[in-house]
């Protein structure tokens, strides 16, 4: 038995290709010569092209994975990153041999792209395809998503970045750390299967509960409140007897406005602004048509180089509303715990 | 050496002082003196008093040190319309103090009534209010009824002004005097208005219900006026790159205010004459600012963004203000603050008991969580 | 019985002076000739002319309103008014009689002043002179600070106006909605008299405490656990039978920020910067030297026009540590209810 | 017609397909497309499995389609530092994913490990984790455990890198692999790094524990190197005019950086090539990130502004971090996250629990409340 784990990670140099060992610490500027390609320059001289390609969403195959081996062993010197967005990226590549390995890329159905100005690899939780508590299905969301949106990752022509994060439940607060994000959402509380409810702690379930929604029911099962059931989905997790609710209501919100970097007006977490859109594989029209309508509104009104955040954050969120034609609803008021802070306690009103 | 060694001190240097005053009445100085010396206040429980007849506005109160004085009441009187007095009547109101009371006022409380201090018997509160009342005065703004509803100077005397608050302060507070006089809710409600978004009242911060003039159209720019006053020295350039949605354009001719920028925040109409409060006028309504209670310092949220105000009968500000109070006196638990009620209930739904029209003034940004709850009639589909 | 109240209020005709009445709504600019007096020019070219008088905190005498009576017949028509920060003003006083007005009212013990970048009259509230509750003295604080402060009320020399409000106990917010603001702290949790307890209902008075920290005790007293007690005083007010604790142990705390118009960055209410000070009658050294430190920072280091809070939002609250040379301690961390929102959630530090 | 015509419609466009993926593998792709067609996923509950001496990194998942497929577990791989790979060694674990599970892998996941999916049994799992382990890899990152320590490149390959995040993950992981492969506490503690304030590793926004790289004294400048990047047509004035704090004053010879104003935001540094961070360098260490919870979505908040980085044992580093877990372990409650503990403690009390020195730098704005708690040594005079 203890000859399994205790062994920690690889060490640093291991998987790093030599001219970073030798330039560590010692990088100096970059270049972005196009989309995708990323030209960084050290104080000794020394330079080191990347290339980055999306990722298919949640799942690849090996067979992929070792053709992406393979041309990481041709034109990269046999190392690659998968970067903190989980795009695929191509260390030291030789220069001349750039448009040749963009060329296979592409043709293997990878597009290069995802830097600077433009919509970066989209981020996005397994969901349907292994997970038992999505109310969406972010792989599905990500693919339709990509392909309406692949010009802008491939083009640098949008006032800041655009990065996208689904999580198709509660549970990952991603869709709340990007520019745009989405995030499942279950209308209806969950079902309570009786004859299981032995299974799990009762106590470990009732106390899950944010809301004390969950009362006890006779002396094995529970019941929910419906009026005070806010769907978060924790129960679901913690008790095999429970079970999300009825898919015909499931679907997704739509946030806006994460940001995690201390420029400008610094970091936050992203807002609803669409409380729910109904689940429409595999084109999912309506999560593509908001993400458009977004973009194309900052993209309209933003200033060059300003984020999602910091234009909404100038022109007020009132007017966040009027310039994207997004309708309001009660919903989007935050009754929960902390939504005070969210209320209006000025009068400066963008009518 | 003197018997009031503290007040004496407190009665030097320039400041007007209290100590000074007090000894100018019938004020039992010893009960000030002693809380100086003791750190202490000397004063007990105090509350509402009984006098028959008189809902709210005489506060009684108890002393520690019965050796020094029994007890010492007073009665609220409502403060004027924009808290402007006649010498002559005021002298009135001094007399009547000074029959029935110690001949030490309040002037005004930090709710802006007048307080008439010292009375010491039912008789005494119910005859200050009967000779109150033959003047046009009132007494009221006690316990947990309405309390006054103190507004700005308004057109009397502000440039600025957007709606007439006095004339709004006479009206509120004749239509809901029974409310004032009668307490009948779970906890106080104050009101606070202030003419426009200046916010001299402080109507968000400490209003349960605020009253505030605001314009839904642009400052108004009379440009030959504008070009004349930067003539003489007016430096618009500043005021500009002090706007706060940098909304202001001046090409040395004509100064353009950008529509889609603009919240009416009134600083360029603080800074310079040419620049008026636009014409669309109204009054924003916000609730549940206050202080103390379970949920601690609150400010108030806006849920009515725009009222017109139409006199004599002010009928859409009657029709918020009444909604405002029925909630609350629904739903309030007792000694439970309007603030406090709305953070138990939750806002968005208080928002539906109030059945206010949604609109994106109504939040300083949407909200955080997925958390909402789902009605039974939204659950056939898609929203 | 039925002849007691149902007033109302005077009409608003009745108190205002013929030229305000005359100009109602007319009003165009105003100008501060000197400290203390305002000329209003109404659109009719009508003026008035206002001379605005510091007053004593929360008690005056008849005797002397009637002096002030007096002066307002002589020489302001008969009219005057009470401000909403409690300033006196003479209304509509004739141009060429301010001198003489502004003399008698000095000679008098009334200084003149107040407007504009002044430091403004201070609210505060009764406390020791008629009040049950207060942890420390309102009006002898603010005649303390009045005195030590008169030239700032008689100059227009600050960056911004300074106003200061005072409230003896943590009831009354005005301390939170000045740029200084004093408020009364209890240290120590209130004492039950069980022998009163029967006079007030328990179940309210149990309930009034925000951090339940009352507990029934027996069948008609109550204890209060000392951990969880705030110092709110809600019980203190609610019940005869409890008492504020131990007078050695009440003093105050210092807020700085509270802001309510809608310029600059809008309205809020003010922070906590010192968490306690002792009570030091008649002088209150303490309280004037606290808040000639923090004037004296704010003097030195705000833009021309820049009120406290702009002042502290621009240069971050770690600097306004810095530049008053205010201690921190653990008591400004907001661990209450809402505290959350005033972590810091971001790497901008001002070191 | 096609079996599965939904894969099939998210097989075609230029995005990366992950339908065209699952095809290319054993995993059971009805599951996927009856999920699309039900509008449901066909998955059922999961959790910890239990291979015999793996205490965390093998996640059990059931299956509600037993007609289809009776389950399909998988197992977490430590993500490398700086997330950078060799094919060589990558191809040994696609062999590794073809040989136990169905082919599919997760590269990454949003914690930053690898995933072998489609795995059948305990022995499966077992017999990855030993050929994983063999290799210099391991696995854990599941269950209430110290999950993966997730890094961004740091100084391998980014300019702005203020501390060395990938040593950073290397240690750490190391230091704490108990910890990360046998839950031990009421939750899951999950930590993100960042190597500067950019925040590649959005670590304040999502780590129970959050550890960035940042600098206290101000942003270098190389005004020769910066005179020539202005020559070249680099617009200084914009990005002087674009600083958040003001803090900026060129003279058209030479950057001044008003020491007390910079925040340390990164932006001037991001803009020029001329300006890098300073040299007074260390880590700030933030709690409590997360969504989910009793109190919903939160950001992480500063506990520790400034830590030196002291290899090679890290020592302050260390110290804090187990204090922050000790703590956790000490008070949090069963499946309460480290945000919600400390809400609900109170973060003053949760600070004096961490032990940490208080200074203005621990907060973005002193309390709102006088509503403090005093110790019992507290009371005995003024503080
Ligand atoms: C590769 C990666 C780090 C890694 O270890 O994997 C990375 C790499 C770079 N980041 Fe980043 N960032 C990476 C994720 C992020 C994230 C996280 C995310 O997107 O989920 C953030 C925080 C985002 C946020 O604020 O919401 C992030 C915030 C930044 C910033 C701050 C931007 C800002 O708004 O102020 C910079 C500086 C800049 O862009 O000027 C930056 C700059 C950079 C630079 C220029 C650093 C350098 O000199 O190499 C790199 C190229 C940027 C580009 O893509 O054009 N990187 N960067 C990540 C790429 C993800 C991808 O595949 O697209
Ligand atoms: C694979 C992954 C999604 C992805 O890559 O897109 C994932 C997948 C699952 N997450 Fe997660 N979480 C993953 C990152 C996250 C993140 C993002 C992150 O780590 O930064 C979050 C938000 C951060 C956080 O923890 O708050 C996240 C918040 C959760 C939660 C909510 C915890 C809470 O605060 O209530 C749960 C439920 C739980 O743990 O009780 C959860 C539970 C789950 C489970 C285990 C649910 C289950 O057992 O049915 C999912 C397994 C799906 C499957 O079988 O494939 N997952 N999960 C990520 C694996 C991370 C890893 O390698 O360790
Ligand atoms: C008389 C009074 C109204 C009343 O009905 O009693 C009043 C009168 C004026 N206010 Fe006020 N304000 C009065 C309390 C307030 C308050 C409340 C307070 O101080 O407690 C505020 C909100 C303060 C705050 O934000 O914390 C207030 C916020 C303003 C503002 C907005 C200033 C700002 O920071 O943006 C202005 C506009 C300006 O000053 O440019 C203003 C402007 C004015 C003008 C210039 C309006 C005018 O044209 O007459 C008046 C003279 C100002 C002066 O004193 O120099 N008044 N003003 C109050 C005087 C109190 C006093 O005795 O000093
Ligand atoms: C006179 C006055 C202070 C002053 O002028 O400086 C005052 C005096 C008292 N206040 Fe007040 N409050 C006064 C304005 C305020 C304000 C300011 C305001 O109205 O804008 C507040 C903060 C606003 C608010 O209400 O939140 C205020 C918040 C309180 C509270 C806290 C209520 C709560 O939310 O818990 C109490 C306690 C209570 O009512 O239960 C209180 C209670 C009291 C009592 C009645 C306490 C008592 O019975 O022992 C004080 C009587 C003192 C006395 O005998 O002289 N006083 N009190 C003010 C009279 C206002 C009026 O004319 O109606
Ligand atoms: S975010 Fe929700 S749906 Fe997606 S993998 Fe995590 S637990 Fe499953
Ligand atoms: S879904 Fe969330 S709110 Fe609803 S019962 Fe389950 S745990 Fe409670
Ligand atoms: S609130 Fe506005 S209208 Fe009222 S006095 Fe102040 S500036 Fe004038
Ligand atoms: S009202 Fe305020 S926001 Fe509008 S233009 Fe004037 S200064 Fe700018
Ligand atoms: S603030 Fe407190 S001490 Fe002052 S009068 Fe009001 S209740 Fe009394
Ligand atoms: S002072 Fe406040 S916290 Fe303390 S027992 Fe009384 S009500 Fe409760
Ligand atoms: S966080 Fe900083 S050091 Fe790390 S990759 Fe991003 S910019 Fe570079
Ligand atoms: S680091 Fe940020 S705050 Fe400091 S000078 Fe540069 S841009 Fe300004």
């Amino acid at each position: 038995m203890s000859n399994i784990g205790g062994v920690g990670v690889t060490p640093v140099e291991e998987n790093i290709p030599p001219v970073l060992l030798k330039n560590y610490g010692k990088w100096d500027t970059h270049e972005i010569p196009r989309p995708g390609v990323i030209k960084r320059i050290s104080e000794t001289g020394d330079v080191c092209y990347t290339v980055r390609l999306a990722m298919p969403p949640s799942r690849i195959s090996v067979a992929t994975m070792l053709e992406l081996c393979d041309l990481a062993d041709e034109y990269s010197g046999g190392y690659f990153r998968i970067t903190l967005r989980n795009s695929f990226e191509f260390i030291d590549v030789i220069p001349e041999k750039i448009d040749e390995l963009i060329g296979k890329a592409e043709a293997m159905g990878f597009p290069v792209g995802g830097t600077k100005n433009s919509l970066h690899n989209i981020m996005a939780c397994p969901a349907w395809i292994h997970c038992n508590l999505p109310a969406t299905d972010s792989p599905g969301i990500a693919k339709a998503l990509g392909d309406a949106l692949i010009e802008e990752f491939k083009n640098h022509r949008l006032p800041s970045w655009l990065k996208i994060n689904i999580g198709a439940c509660a549970n990952i607060e991603e869709a709340l750390m990007a520019d745009i994000g989405i995030i499942g959402v279950h209308r209806d509380q969950p079902i309570v299967i009786e004859e299981k409810m032995q299974i799990c702690e009762r106590p470990t379930v009732i106390h899950s509960c944010p809301t004390y929604a969950i009362k006890p029911k006779g002396k094995h099962s529970v019941t929910i409140v419906a009026e005070k059931c806010i769907h978060c989905g924790a129960c679901t997790m913690h008790c095999e007897a429970i079970l999300t609710g009825d898919p015909k209501l499931d679907g997704y919100a739509v946030a806006v406005g994460g940001k995690a970097s201390n420029t400008g007006s610094g970091p936050d977490l992203g807002r609803v602004v669409i409380p729910y859109l109904p689940n429409n594989p595999p084109r999912w029209e309506e999560a593509v048509n908001a993400v458009v309508q977004i973009m194309d509104a900052w993209r309209k009104d933003a200033n060059p180089d300003e984020r999602m955040r910091e234009w909404v954050n100038r022109i007020g969120w009132d007017r966040f509303f009027k310039k994207t034609g997004i309708m309001v609803s009660i919903k989007d008021i935050d009754g929960y715990i902390y939504g005070s802070e969210f209320a209006r306690s000025d009068l400066r009103f963008g009518w | 050496m003197s018997d009031t060694p503290y007040m004496d001190e407190l009665s030097r240097g320039p400041w007007p002082s209290h100590a000074k005053e007090l000894k100018r009445t019938r004020y039992p100085v010893e009960m000030y003196e002693e809380a100086m010396k003791e750190k202490y206040t000397q004063w007990g429980h105090g509350g509402m008093s009984n006098v028959p007849g008189l809902g709210s506005g005489a506060i009684a109160r108890k002393s520690r040190r019965p050796d020094i004085i029994s007890h010492s009441h007073l009665i609220r009187v409502l403060g004027t319309p924009g808290n402007f007095y006649k010498a002559s009547t005021f002298r009135k109101i001094c007399k009547i103090a000074d029959k029935y009371g110690d001949g030490s006022l309040h002037v005004l409380t930090t709710n802006y009534n007048i307080e008439i201090c010292g009375l010491m018997s039912n008789e005494d509160m119910k005859g200050v209010t009967l000779e109150l009342n033959a003047m046009g005065f009132d007494v009221g703004s006690a316990g947990d009824a309405i309390r006054n509803i103190p507004d700005c100077m308004g057109p009397a005397l502000c440039e600025y002004a957007v709606v007439d608050t006095p004339r709004l302060k006479h009206f509120l507070t004749k239509h809901y005097i029974d409310d004032i006089q009668f307490p009948r809710f779970g906890y106080k409600i104050k009101t606070k208005m202030s003419g426009c978004p200046n916010e001299c009242g402080k109507a968000v911060l400490h209003g349960d219900v605020g009253i505030i003039g605001v314009f839904r159209d642009l400052p108004r720019v009379d440009n030959e006026r504008l070009r004349e006053w930067a003539g003489n020295g007016g430096n618009i350039a500043l005021v500009c790159d002090n706007c706060p949605a940098d909304a202001m354009r001046w090409d040395n001719r004509k100064l353009v205010i950008d529509g889609d920028r603009c919240v009416r925040c009134m600083y360029c109409i603080n800074r310079v004459p040419a620049i008026k409060p636009g014409d669309d006028r109204g009054v924003a309504i916000t609730v549940g600012g206050k202080m103390k209670g379970k949920f601690g310092p609150m400010k108030g949220k806006v849920v009515f963004p725009f009222i017109e105000i139409t006199p004599p009968d002010y009928k859409e500000l009657v029709r918020a203000f009444d909604r405002i109070c029925d909630v609350f006196d629904e739903h309030g638990l007792k000694k439970e603050r309007m603030g406090d009620m709305i953070q138990r209930i939750g806002f968005d739904k208080y928002l539906e008991m109030l059945g206010v029209e949604v609109s994106p003034m109504l939040f300083s940004s949407p909200r955080r969580n997925t958390f909402y709850h789902w009605k039974a009639e939204e659950l056939g589909g898609a929203v």
